[in-house]
């Protein structure tokens, strides 16, 4: 009979173990190699020297002197920069949370069965293939209240309809949301779909012979049951809302004002238009710092920790 | 260096490229600008047909947008890639191009052309580094001109004003009949030239340079100063609500389409008018706003990336014959909207608006330097940031907004 | 020779679980069933013998070859898995000869081998279909199929059956025995939880418990001498019933003492003579408890009465406990009636009541 | 009295449910192609009537001019060919692009989820980060990067940047789609003596048409519309249709045809959307088959 104590686990380092481990995947570590390189050089590379620029005076071309913090006090005390931050927040929380409730208001609709689904399904999904370059103008148009929805319901009778949030330094940056929406939901919503798609048939059966409600197996049942869609969806929009800049630029270039800027533009106009490299990069830096910080914890539960499967 | 000797050596590589091809290829000469709208389109022709009538082959690289222009053109003289010629506007745009050895010096051509006694002191002080001339001048671009709606105004009762108060009482009587005042492209950059259209005109040039040239906080204490500023401040009024975010082009046409009576403009906004079938003089005027006109400029310019090629040497020779020659640059500037930067060339054929700023600009007391000569960009974009705060928000006070600026400055160092 | 031989091994995942210092034999021919309840580690370790995870310490040996360091390919091994993972984009024979082109037998040689086990499992008019056009029964056929072609010394079976209904069950349950026969010296390792299969399938049983070996045995050593409590429970069904009491020391030798009942022990062989006092747990599965007139253990009321055709389970009870009867025959107490049970001490089990082990 | 017994099919009942199901989506679907109506109402009208400022309202003269305009005879600087050059160069950069890139993401993800690499999760998990990060701020050093190797300004230049930039959802994609897939299939394939490559090819490779589909969607979307990469790595001479599309549009000083950048924008969109308009169902089954089990 064998009994057999638990230890912790040991290092055990013979020469064979290492020979076949490598033999076996050397082709993988091959394999990986290229992006392995690619994220050493130009991922981590460019970080690098991204935050090393943040520290010197570099305007038009970048020089490596060193002002020490100098550059981040600018920007502390820089009003855009904080209004893009700000910005950025409230884009980001509206924009997700709005994608999500929007996406999934059409993913459900669009499971009853519907005709015309595909129809529909293309009509929500075009605006992710479109440029924002002048997509922007015409959301630009229909929300400039000379031109667009005010003039239009005013025309029709309604004299004292006001809808100026374009041209409101309060509310401009809701319109850069609503436009934004217009070109995320439909990808939420494609992700969603697939969800509910994958869902167990059983589980409606179930909830008919419980006679609960659609509406409630819905948020009760099916919402939790999509949450890796949910997290999908999540991340692909984050990324967009890190990346913000072209809706901005054809619709309100940050105005009025400075009241729609965003970090992503703050640092292309000073990389780009202001020679102001220095300031831009650390700019970055602050947006990388915030990035890391918020995703890092993430990435490492999620996907780092776990060692892949066992084979 | 080991910069440079990667540079030269794929120069040279790409020379001994061009010189095994054939023989018409010897003189072609690769231009990076960014004039790519239709009537801009027309103007570069002017260039590139007259090289090519030259014996030239003009291969041209047009990217629209001044940024993304200059970023790729940049980019690419930085990569040991460089395009033969690449255009940038006065100003600052070149300095560190010229202190990395990167551009050619064009002096020699510019002592045997005169350039320093033809062209307007402004232009050949931006052009200009540690005594010589490093880019090539091609046309003068009159910034704060207002054009008005002929018709509005005479349907008013009402004379172009004169001076900025005279405009912003004027402002209110049309105002008052319905009319749009001040038609304006709501976008920080075009808010920040009719600040400066104002700063100028009522500021006056020696205000204007302290505060884009030296920078000196002293400036704002001037009473003026602050007058200025709260004039600018009383304008907000004079613009319809859908004004933020617009195109500087969709103001042209409210102006175009009697929508609206005046809008501040540089000399390119003809174009629209010109496109839309009207005539300086008849449907449109211009004029410059002020007790004295006085008339910002700039304009653009070529570059001329280090070369030690020969053959690419040559090509470039013959480029600067072409773009300061009096002809090109008559049929040029025609079609850009600009004017010649040559002082010395006929300017009957061209249009009223053209032949008012040719005069306005012999006298040398006119021409005042434009904020991109002036200020290093990121002044001047601190200046835009601080400019569209104000203008867009009508309880910000002038002494916040001179506060902003003051801030400008000590940033921009 | 051992077939297949398990020397001292660990394996180590992410420093979470631990499956350490392991050892096991298996003679050629040998039909072996690692057996135990789900996160046992009898999965891993043969994943562990088929080379399809590291190994951490210790070393594995097939057909006399120190095959820790070799590839799966290598180890002149083939396996079933539970999932049948059959390559879904190939056809039923494609899947078959994967591993045949894979290690560049050549063509005729492989269209022998698949048809001479597509015949033997009956599956060859299936050849030419997709996976996904094939019933369950039929894939896990393929997958077995795929693993006999290799022509492989060692057969490893990771719970094949488990996806299947009963009746499908039972009879690849007889196929795979029938195959084992056939193939003469071929040495098969089968992972199951399912006691039945282990105990019809198996020449030896190994129970596994929370990554430890718990006893290795014949089926019958396995169910009549149980090592200890884990291996006494998990195996037979219905299960043995347990009975706390004490070992005391009457006048004729030991005796198991539980409340007011009492059980000799002479004829009970002792792996190691308790001393009396001692805390111990009987058991005694249901088929030994007898219902006789003059029985061991009187004054038991019947409960339930679970007719199941060859047999029956009688539940009763004593106010003290309950346990289960099983009684062959058609002649069957009613519910309520009282009952005398007979125990033979030769049948029973004893466990020390604090380890768990056989005494 | 005889009980009525329903014969037949039953009945559709158009219930207040199903009216309401209909009005939302078709209230969503006017939200969403309000732009799109704008854009088109916009391109079918001269410019005179665009200047009157009736955005919404349908072309009184109606010309397809703009159409022809756009794609054949607008000008970039001297040339007035329309946005039909950067048609080839885009497809020239498209092809390879998306092809390569997709390759590199499949076999990553095919090592991460299947093979036990050092650090390679670790590698995975900067990759991700770089996902979140402005492309802008890449752009200098890597312009600095290839100058120094010598593919500056060349079809393998932007070619090498679409992949880079496309290696962290690529590869999450791929990884996640794999990581759903039984590894018993994969511990077979071992058994069966597949190599890293062979099971790849013969086994993974064969399973993974949905993703693919999704990842062909993003890619050629994401290719098809860049503009600043193409713009600074590709060279004069491979300047894709959205570069044309950007000198059209965006000219700083000069005069605006709106109808002319409208119609451009939308033959711009033609490739991407005719993909969509294909593969609308493959991708939600794509997605569905696994993309998202992250």
């Amino acid at each position: 009979m064998e009994t057999i104590s638990i230890r912790a686990p040991s290092v055990a380092s013979s020469g064979t173990r290492i020979r076949r481990s490598v033999r076996t995947r050397l082709p993988a570590a091959f394999a990986l190699l290229p992006t392995a390189l690619v994220v050493l050089v130009v991922y981590i590379g460019c970080m690098l020297w991204t935050v090393r620029l943040s520290f010197t005076s570099s305007t038009l071309l970048p020089k490596l002197d060193w002002v020490g913090l100098a550059q981040y006090t600018r920007l502390f005390a820089n009003d855009r920069f904080l209004t893009s931050a700000s910005n950025i927040v409230i884009f980001g929380t509206l924009f997700i949370s709005g994608c999500l409730i929007i996406g999934f208001l059409l993913a459900v609709f669009i499971d009853q069965n519907v005709r015309g689904e595909g129809l529909f399904r293309t009509v929500f999904l075009y605006p992710y293939s479109m440029s924002f370059v002048v997509t922007g103008v015409a959301w630009q148009w229909f929300l400039n209240p000379g031109l667009g929805l005010q003039k239009l319901v005013r025309d029709m009778g309604f004299e004292s309809f006001t809808f100026d949030w374009l041209v409101n330094q309060r509310m401009a940056i809701y319109t850069i949301v609503i436009a934004g929406l217009w070109h995320g939901a439909g990808l939420t919503m494609a992700i969603l779909l697939a969800g509910l798609r994958g869902i167990d048939s059983d589980l409606w059966k179930a909830a008919r012979v419980d006679g609960i409600p659609t509406w409630r197996v819905y948020t009760s049942v099916v919402l939790p049951l999509l949450r890796p869609m949910v997290i999908t969806a999540t991340v692909l929009l984050a990324t967009g809302v890190v990346k913000l800049y072209d809706l901005v630029v054809a619709m309100t270039l940050g105005g009025p004002g400075i009241a729609t800027e965003v970090p992503a533009k703050f640092v292309m106009d000073h990389l780009f238009e202001r020679n102001n490299i220095a300031l831009g990069t650390a700019a970055a830096t602050i947006m990388l710092i915030t990035v890391v910080s918020i995703l890092a914890p993430w990435i490492y539960v999620r996907y780092i920790r776990p060692q892949g499967r066992h084979a | 260096m080991r910069l440079k000797t990667r540079v030269s050596a794929y120069t040279l590589s790409i020379a001994l490229v061009w010189s095994s091809g054939a023989l018409a290829q010897q003189m072609k000469a690769e231009v990076l600008h960014w004039w790519t709208s239709a009537g801009e389109s027309a103007s570069v022709k002017v260039f590139a047909d007259q090289f090519t009538k030259a014996g030239g082959t003009w291969v041209d690289n047009a990217i629209a947008g001044g940024a993304n222009a200059r970023t790729a053109g940049i980019n690419r003289i930085v990569g040991g890639n460089p395009p033969t010629m690449m255009q940038f506007n006065t100003g600052k745009q070149f300095d560190e191009l010229v202190s990395n050895d990167l551009v050619r010096d064009v002096d020699a051509q510019a002592k045997a052309g005169k350039w320093r006694e033809l062209m307007p002191k402004p232009i050949v002080d931006a052009t200009v580094r540690q005594g010589k001339f490093y880019a090539v001048p091609v046309n003068i671009h009159g910034q704060n001109w207002m054009f008005y709606n002929t018709k509005v105004f005479a349907d008013a009762g009402l004379e172009p004003p004169k001076t900025f108060p005279e405009l912003i009482a004027s402002g209110e009587k049309l105002k008052a009949k319905g009319i749009i005042p001040l038609a304006l492209g709501g976008q920080p950059t075009w808010e920040h030239n009719l600040f400066r259209a104002v700063m100028v005109g009522h500021g006056g040039a020696d205000m204007f340079r302290q505060l884009y040239g030296t920078r000196k906080p002293d400036v704002v204490k001037n009473p003026k100063f602050k007058e200025t500023v709260e004039i600018f401040g009383k304008m907000r009024g004079l613009v319809d609500p859908g004004s933020p975010g617009r195109n500087w082009n969709d103001a042209t046409a409210l102006v175009i389409t009697n929508k609206a009576a005046m809008h501040f403009n540089g000399d390119w906004a003809k174009g629209e008018f010109i496109a839309a079938g009207q005539t300086a003089g008849k449907e449109y005027g211009c004029t410059v706003v002020g007790q004295e006109p006085k008339l910002v400029i700039g304009g653009d310019v070529f570059v001329f990336p280090q070369t030690k090629d020969k053959t690419a040497l040559a090509t470039q020779d013959k480029l600067i014959q072409v773009l300061t020659d009096p002809t090109s640059q008559v049929e040029f500037n025609k079609k850009k909207g600009s004017i010649p930067v040559r002082m010395d060339v006929d300017v009957s054929s061209m249009d009223v608006c053209a032949q008012k700023s040719h005069s306005i600009l012999k006298d040398p007391a006119n021409q005042v330097e434009s904020m991109e000569i002036l200020s290093p960009p990121n002044f001047s974009g601190a200046m835009q940031d601080a400019v569209t705060q104000f203008w867009n928000n009508p309880n910000m006070t002038a002494d916040a907004f001179i506060e902003k600026i003051v801030n400008a400055m000590r940033d921009a160092g | 020779m051992s077939s297949v031989s398990v020397r001292d091994v660990t394996v180590a995942f992410e420093a979470v679980q631990v499956f350490d210092g392991l050892s096991l034999d298996i003679q050629e021919g040998e039909f072996i069933v690692l057996l135990g309840p789900s996160g046992c580690g009898k999965s891993t370790l043969l994943n562990a013998i088929a080379g399809l995870l590291d190994v951490a310490e210790g070393q594995i040996w097939i057909n006399g070859k120190n095959v820790t360091w070799e590839e799966p390919k290598d180890r002149g091994i083939a396996m079933v898995f539970q999932s049948y993972a059959l390559y879904p984009r190939m056809s039923v024979r494609e899947n078959m000869s994967f591993g045949l082109k894979m290690a560049r037998t050549p063509k005729p040689e492989i269209e022998r081998r698949v048809a001479r086990a597509a015949e033997l499992l009956q599956i060859t008019p299936l050849l030419d279909r997709r996976p996904d056009q094939l019933s369950g029964g039929q894939r896990q056929r393929v997958a077995i199929g795929r693993a006999l072609v290799r022509d492989a010394a060692v057969f490893l079976f990771d719970e094949p059956l488990s996806n299947l209904d009963a009746k499908l069950r039972n009879e690849l349950r007889v196929e795979i025995k029938r195959l084992h026969a056939r193939l003469g010296k071929t040495t098969m390792v089968y992972v199951t939880h399912d006691q039945i299969e282990a105990m019809t399938l198996a020449d030896r049983i190994v129970v596994m418990k929370e990554q430890k070996i718990q006893q290795i045995g014949t089926p019958d050593e396995i169910y009549h001498r149980p090592a200890n409590l884990f291996v006494a429970g998990f195996v037979g069904s219905p299960q043995m019933n347990f009975i706390k009491g004490r070992i005391e020391n009457t006048g004729e030798g030991l005796s198991f003492l539980s409340g007011e009942r009492r059980l000799s022990l002479a004829g009970y062989q002792f792996a190691a003579t308790p001393l009396p006092g001692r805390e111990v747990v009987l058991g005694i599965r249901p088929e030994h408890l007898k219902i006789s007139g003059a029985g061991t253990w009187p004054g038991f009321k019947v409960d339930i009465v679970e007719p199941m055709g060859a047999d029956t389970v009688i539940w009763c009870s004593d106010g003290a406990g309950s346990v289960q009867v099983r009684i062959a025959g058609s002649r069957r107490p009613a519910p309520g009636e009282s009952v005398t049970l007979h125990v033979d001490p030769t049948e029973v089990s004893l466990f020390a009541a604090d380890s768990g082990e056989r005494l | 009295m005889n009980a009525v017994v329903p014969q037949g099919r039953r009945p559709r009942h158009l219930t207040a449910g199903r009216i309401g199901i209909y009005a939302f989506l078709a209230t969503a679907a006017l939200f969403f192609l309000l732009p799109l109506w704008i854009m088109v109402v916009t391109s079918l009208k001269p410019m005179e009537e665009i200047r009157m400022g009736n955005i919404l309202a349908l072309p009184a003269a109606m010309t397809f001019e703009a159409w022809t305009k756009a794609w054949s005879s607008a000008c970039t600087g001297l040339e007035c060919n329309g946005i039909s050059v950067g048609f080839w160069n885009s497809v020239r950069i498209l092809v390879p692009s998306v092809i390569l890139s997709i390759i590199v993401g499949a076999i990553n993800g095919y090592a991460l989820s299947f093979w036990r690499v050092r650090g390679a999760n670790v590698m995975f998990g900067v990759l991700l980060l770089g996902a979140f990060i402005p492309y802008q701020v890449f752009l200098y050093p890597l312009v600095r990067i290839f100058s120094l190797t010598g593919i500056y300004n060349s079809l393998t230049c932007i070619v090498l940047v679409h992949v880079i930039f496309g290696l962290p959802t690529m590869t999450l994609l791929f990884r996640n789609y794999y990581a759903g897939l039984p590894i018993e299939l994969f511990k077979a394939a071992r058994i069966d003596g597949g190599g890293f490559w062979s099971i790849f090819l013969r086994v993974i490779l064969p399973m993974s048409t949905p993703i693919l589909v999704v990842a062909t969607i993003l890619q050629v979307t994401g290719i098809w519309n860049d503009f600043i990469f193409g713009l600074t790595f590709a060279g004069r001479q491979n300047l894709p249709m959205t570069v044309q599309l950007n000198n059209i549009v965006n000219s700083t000083q000069g005069e605006r045809a709106y109808n002319v950048d409208m119609a451009a924008t939308m033959l711009a969109a033609l490739v991407p959307l005719v993909v969509y308009f294909v593969s609308g169902r493959w991708f939600v089954r794509g997605i569905a088959a696994g993309a998202v089990k992250g």
